[in-house]
């Protein structure tokens, strides 16, 4: 079941007819991704967290499919939810409605080969940089000494070289934030969650590091699922954009970002990427969550 | 030939009374009779007794007056031998004190340790002075504090036996006793015990073990008490032992070994009618339910 | 509430089958009364004197939740003072550790010397049994602090007290209570030891005088009132932290299961 | 003394003559907000944290003069020291080298009527929303009754009415980052420190709150020292932008914004604003931080 | 390594200093020696017989560290058990709990009725009365995980071993190691304890031993070396405390001071 909500109707005469949604009809035009097997479905999912204070419904009939290979990015206000769905999808929350499913299998728990990035940072203070990266190793049970280049190497490549004996507390929220995406990394995982992975970075790292997850995404063909609050980048890593509101959280639209791959950052100077970014935006304001100034 | 192991547990740690046993590991007594006997310090009479009970000693060497209850609980136990059989049980008080009786009490702080063979007879013996617990006033401690309570006079009167304790107050609060004995009490004091079983087991053994403190005592008796001194001193060196009470502690346990039933008779035999009296006392005082019989606790078939 | 109800329920379920598995063990291996009386005997020892058994309960209670309390607070007091102040530290602490190596059963006949026989030494007794784990529990929540909460609060410039009541205090709470939990325990223990040395109430003297007449049933009456004691007291402090730590993981853990 | 470094002579000819970096002469020529007396004053601070691997120089020769008054935003790399930075202002860390003054007062411990935001929205466990922002009061000695109302009207000025009683655990990432704003706001502080207080949230929260603290500026001129690594949230917010780089941190530049005030989000979209942008990653770009793809 | 020499001179110190003070009071106020010696009597007292006592304290230290490490074990073991299972947290922790408010000195001669006058009831008197604060403060410990460093290990699938060794086990050290302090220091107390009751060696005998002489001085010599090893052994677990746990903020905050 390929799915996403119609666009929202106040604001749908306002999008650009150029832009691909995803309406069954739509995405058929595109045999290439559309067609590729879903990775993870998920049918009329809901999410409520109950307290003292009376239930908060956090998702509500979300219906979505990953598919194979994908690069998809949820983006949507704070607190709609988009942290409870990754969780969700990685087995990590129970969904009180709907089903999930991965690989036609229904989850129970976290599916195999998944990697996360946690939106907290969550080192262990009592390891070293590498030894926290190579925990993952550890967990798969995979030896430690035989990923231990690899963990290096990716600490390098996401500038923590002269770090890896340093512990935790001993670096910048930025650094936390990128030992925790390597440790992520580290087993070369087949569904990789990130949790706004790139929140704590500045302007300039952080579009290195775009860079550095769109090669290793080419490279490998992971499905990956983003969560991310930057539009820009959602739109320059996606082949898939999806848009939440909140309360309940839910989805409102799924955009198919039509770009040519390997993408470059000069690309997001281009007036397709501008109408992707206004598109996006204008749904957002419709929603009345942006305001313009 | 193999020696019969024999484990003998004393009721506290060292003082007079032990004498017999140390003098005859001193002497080679028991070596020479075959027997190989490990000498254990106590944690009081009634610790013993309950160790001998369960088997983790084979006898001990306890006051007597404790088996009518313990065998009313459950306990096998038989004195094989009974040395102090007068009643030594005595309240100290200070020498130059004018108490001599019961009812001189009135109004005074006594202390005794729960697990003392005073505690059943406490209200009998008030009752002969016409007091009860509203005049006199009990505490009970632990053995432990007991002495230091007594000399820092946070009380009138130390609830004990003369033997043991007079001699020991002397150097910190001179005492004399006033004797349980004046107030009509009747309580065996130091003797061997053992469960029916090992009696009957071990009876050869047993019956060489008696005949050797018979042994040691009569010679102790017969003016040797510095020897038995000696080897208490030597048996338990690291005790810093006082010699001077040792010697008065000797003397005074062997001061209370007869009774007018038991004159002429070897040390160690006793006597159906001493028990019989005891027995009454204990019945009297709510220790032991009424339906005795004096053979269950004691026997002579071991003492030559 | 039904929880809590569900909770104290299945203890006492725990307790009874405990009860039956020794019922039943001591009919098949019969060891003589004297050593390990059945709990039918026991109970049945129980029921002759209630009201006696009652009333020593109810002076250990005293006694214990006397040295508790102040082992509390004192124990708060003096984790506070280590925790602030270097000095404090090195003297307090070392005394304390070197004073907590002595046995209070050796240390109980100086009380009772110097304190004499009443209820002092045994309050003394139980609040220095229980003080120890209170301070090093309280000292290591105290310590344990997330560095930029106390950067939050310097900031703002607040005091030191402040600190310790808004930051410190609360932070730690999970450590005191794991500390009381362990010191009421220990403050009970204390109370007896008191008992056993001096006096003439209490479950405690009761256990010493049946003791001297080889009453073992007697005996285990008081020790099993003793466990039961321990149990509902420990239970007490451990609702007292449910109600206040409703935020620590440990407790959200606790309330959902794993 | 009022002081910028001058511009690093490598990326100094790209730049475009329009824009007004601090050489002295540049700055006195506004004499508006360039003397305004100096708030916060920095001279030749160094900072090295110590460890078992060496020590790490975070701050090396760092000069600056923070304005009474003025929105002052630090832009730099992942790991230049500019939490460090902030916290030594704050009197949170102590400078191994230097020294500093605020209101002409040499720095020992905070400074008075201070407040910050904190890189980690450090959140107290045990209090509810509402109590946390309050905690600001309790700190201060102030009335936490007759401060309540200004929580609540804070707290539903950042979107989070109906989360007062709950407790942070409950929140997700962006929603607790912003109660920790309402904290430092509550006061009123006459200084505001700053670090990464949007970072957590959405692009769309994130332009209205941009919005909602460029009023409150405008209204209180509190002075601000805000850590950011948004290059267009630093332009849109602030009076200057200190650029700082790395290893060890240091400042290479300091840039006055010549936008006038009130700012509007559409600002974002003029070529001046552009070309302050496009001087800010040239800037960068040429420091080897900022790649082209 | 120069602030460990620095901390041991330190603690030496505070004893010292602690012992001038008792000197004096006891020269100003003088107690008779029954009821409190002077150090300098006491001290002369060991050098009568340095190679008795320090035989006992080889006996006390032997019985002490079985116990201690016993109950570290057994301890740790039942609370991983009652943190993973419902069921032993119904069962074990109750009847610990229970078990605990028992006095072992009330316990202890039926320990001795049951396993002899060797070293065995000793060692159980030491593991028992150590027990329970391990048990508690490492159940605080390994419940107190941040819930997404759970989720961390289970994205994973890390096995439940693999949680309990690489995230919960290292995330408790500083309440564990807390639980240990007091263990330490309560495995001597049961180990004295136990010498109290049976057995013819060790610090505990000696005191009774000299009790029964009405030997104070000597008592004290044996109170004071058991106050000295308390604190050896507990310096010996901060001391590992420290060597294991140098990440944790109460030892970073320990380190630089406040
Ligand atoms: N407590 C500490 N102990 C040791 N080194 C530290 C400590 N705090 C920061 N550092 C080091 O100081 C440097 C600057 O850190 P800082 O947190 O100031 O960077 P930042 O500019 O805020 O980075 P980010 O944007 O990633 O938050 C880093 O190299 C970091 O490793
Ligand atoms: N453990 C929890 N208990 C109760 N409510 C929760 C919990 N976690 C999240 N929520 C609620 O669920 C809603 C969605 O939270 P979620 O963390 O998924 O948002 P988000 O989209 O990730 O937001 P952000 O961008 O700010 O991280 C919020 O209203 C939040 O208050
Ligand atoms: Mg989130
Ligand atoms: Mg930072």
């Amino acid at each position: 079941m390929r799915t996403a909500l119609a666009p929202n109707p106040a604001i749908s005469p306002a999008t650009d007819p150029a832009m691909t949604t995803t309406e069954p009809a739509a995405a058929s035009q595109m045999p290439g991704r559309a067609t590729a097997p879903a990775y993870v479905s998920i049918e009329g999912v809901g999410k409520s967290y109950g307290s003292r204070h009376g239930a908060v419904h956090a998702l509500a009939g979300i219906d979505l499919e990953v598919r194979e290979g994908e690069f998809l990015s949820i983006l949507g206000p704070s607190g709609c939810g988009k942290s409870t769905l990754l969780k969700c999808i990685g087995g990590l929350e129970r969904v009180t409605k709907g089903s999930l499913a991965v690989r036609g299998q229904p989850l129970s728990g976290p599916p195999a080969k998944a990697g996360m990035v946690f939106q907290r940072d969550v080192l262990l203070d009592w390891r070293t940089i590498l030894d926290n990266v190579l925990i993952t190793a550890e967990f798969l049970g995979q030896s430690r000494e035989a990923l231990k280049p690899r963990a290096l190497q990716l600490l390098q490549r996401f500038g923590l070289s002269g770090f890896e004996n340093r512990h935790p507390w001993e670096l910048s929220g930025g650094m936390r934030q990128r030992a925790s995406i390597c440790r992520a990394l580290l087993c070369d995982p087949e569904l990789l969650l990130m949790d706004e992975p790139f929140g704590a970075l500045d302007a300039m790292t952080r579009d290195d590091l775009n860079l550095e997850l769109a090669r290793i995404w080419q490279d490998t063909r992971k499905t990956v699922v983003f969560v991310t609050h930057g539009i820009a980048e959602a739109i320059f890593l996606s082949d898939r954009v999806v848009m939440m509101d909140r309360n309940p959280g839910r989805i409102v639209e799924v955009m198919e970002i039509d770009l040519p791959r390997p993408r470059t950052l000069a690309m997001r100077e281009t007036p397709e990427f501008g109408r992707y970014v206004a598109h996006i935006r204008h749904l957002f304001a419709g929603l009345g969550i942006l305001k313009e100034g | 030939t193999a020696q019969e192991k024999l484990t003998v547990r004393l009721d506290f740690s060292p003082w007079g009374v032990h004498a017999g046993m140390h003098l005859a590991k001193e002497k080679g007594w028991f070596k020479e009779a075959g027997l190989d006997v490990e000498v254990q310090d106590g944690r009081g009479s009634g610790n013993t007794l309950q160790l001998v009970n369960a088997g983790q000693a084979d006898v001990g060497q306890i006051q007597l007056g404790l088996l009518p209850q313990a065998r009313a609980n459950g306990a096998q136990l038989k004195g094989f031998a009974g040395f102090g059989r007068r009643t030594d049980l005595a309240v100290l008080v200070d020498k130059d004190s004018p108490i001599q009786k019961v009812s001189d009490f009135a109004g005074k702080t006594l202390v005794v340790f729960a697990a003392s063979p005073w505690a059943p007879y406490i209200d009998h013996w008030l009752k002969q002075g016409g007091l009860d617990r509203t005049k006199t006033t009990i505490t009970f401690v632990d053995p432990a504090a007991l002495w230091g309570t007594y000399t820092a006079k946070r009380a009138d009167g130390l609830m004990s036996t003369e033997p043991s304790a007079v001699p020991v107050a002397a150097a910190t609060r001179p005492s004399k006793a006033i004797l349980a004995e004046d107030a009509g009490i009747a309580y065996p004091s130091y003797g061997l015990v053992a469960t029916e079983k090992t009696i009957a087991a071990k009876k050869e053994a047993l019956s060489k073990l008696v005949e050797i403190q018979q042994k040691a005592w009569a010679y102790m008796r017969d003016g040797k008490i510095e020897e038995g001194v000696d080897a208490i001193v030597k048996q338990r060196p690291d005790a810093k032992l006082d010699r001077k009470a040792l010697a008065e502690q000797i003397r005074l346990t062997i001061a209370f070994f007869d009774t007018p039933a038991t004159k002429g008779k070897p040390i160690g035999w006793q006597a159906e009618s001493d028990w019989e009296v005891a027995l009454k006392g204990l019945e009297a005082a709510g220790a032991v339910k009424p339906g005795w019989k004096v053979s269950d606790y004691y026997t002579n078939d071991l003492v030559k | 509430m039904r929880s809590t109800l569900h909770e104290i329920a299945s203890v006492l379920g725990v307790i009874a089958a405990a009860m039956v598995l020794w019922e039943i063990g001591v009919w098949i291996l019969k060891p003589p009364p004297i050593i390990l009386p059945a709990p039918s005997v026991i109970f049945a020892e129980f029921l002759q004197a209630p009201s006696y058994f009652l009333r020593q309960t109810a002076y250990t209670i005293y006694t214990t939740l006397a040295g508790f309390g102040l082992a509390a607070v004192l124990g708060l007091v003096l984790a506070i003072g280590i925790v602030h102040s270097r000095l404090l530290e090195k003297t307090v602490y070392t005394l304390l550790v070197a004073l907590n190596s002595v046995p209070k059963v050796a240390l109980a006949p100086l009380f009772v010397i110097w304190m004499g026989t009443g209820i002092e030494p045994k309050i003394a007794i139980a609040l220095m049994l229980a003080l120890f784990s209170v301070v090093i529990d309280a000292v290591l929540g105290l310590r344990s602090v997330d560095p930029d909460m106390l950067n939050l609060a310097r900031i703002s410039r607040a005091s030191q007290f402040a600190i310790l009541r808004k930051i410190r205090l609360p932070n730690a709470l999970p450590s005191i209570f794991a500390g009381l939990k362990v010191a009421i325990s220990f403050a009970l223990v204390g109370a007896i030891v008191g008992e056993f040395v001096a006096g003439s109430e209490g479950l405690g003297f009761a256990i010493l005088t049946a003791q001297g007449q080889f009453d073992t049933p007697r005996v285990f009456v008081c020790l099993l009132l003793l466990g039961l004691l321990g149990t509902v007291l420990f239970y007490l402090v451990e609702g007292a932290e449910r109600i206040s730590l409703p935020w620590h993981v440990s407790q959200r853990g606790h309330a959902s299961g794993h």
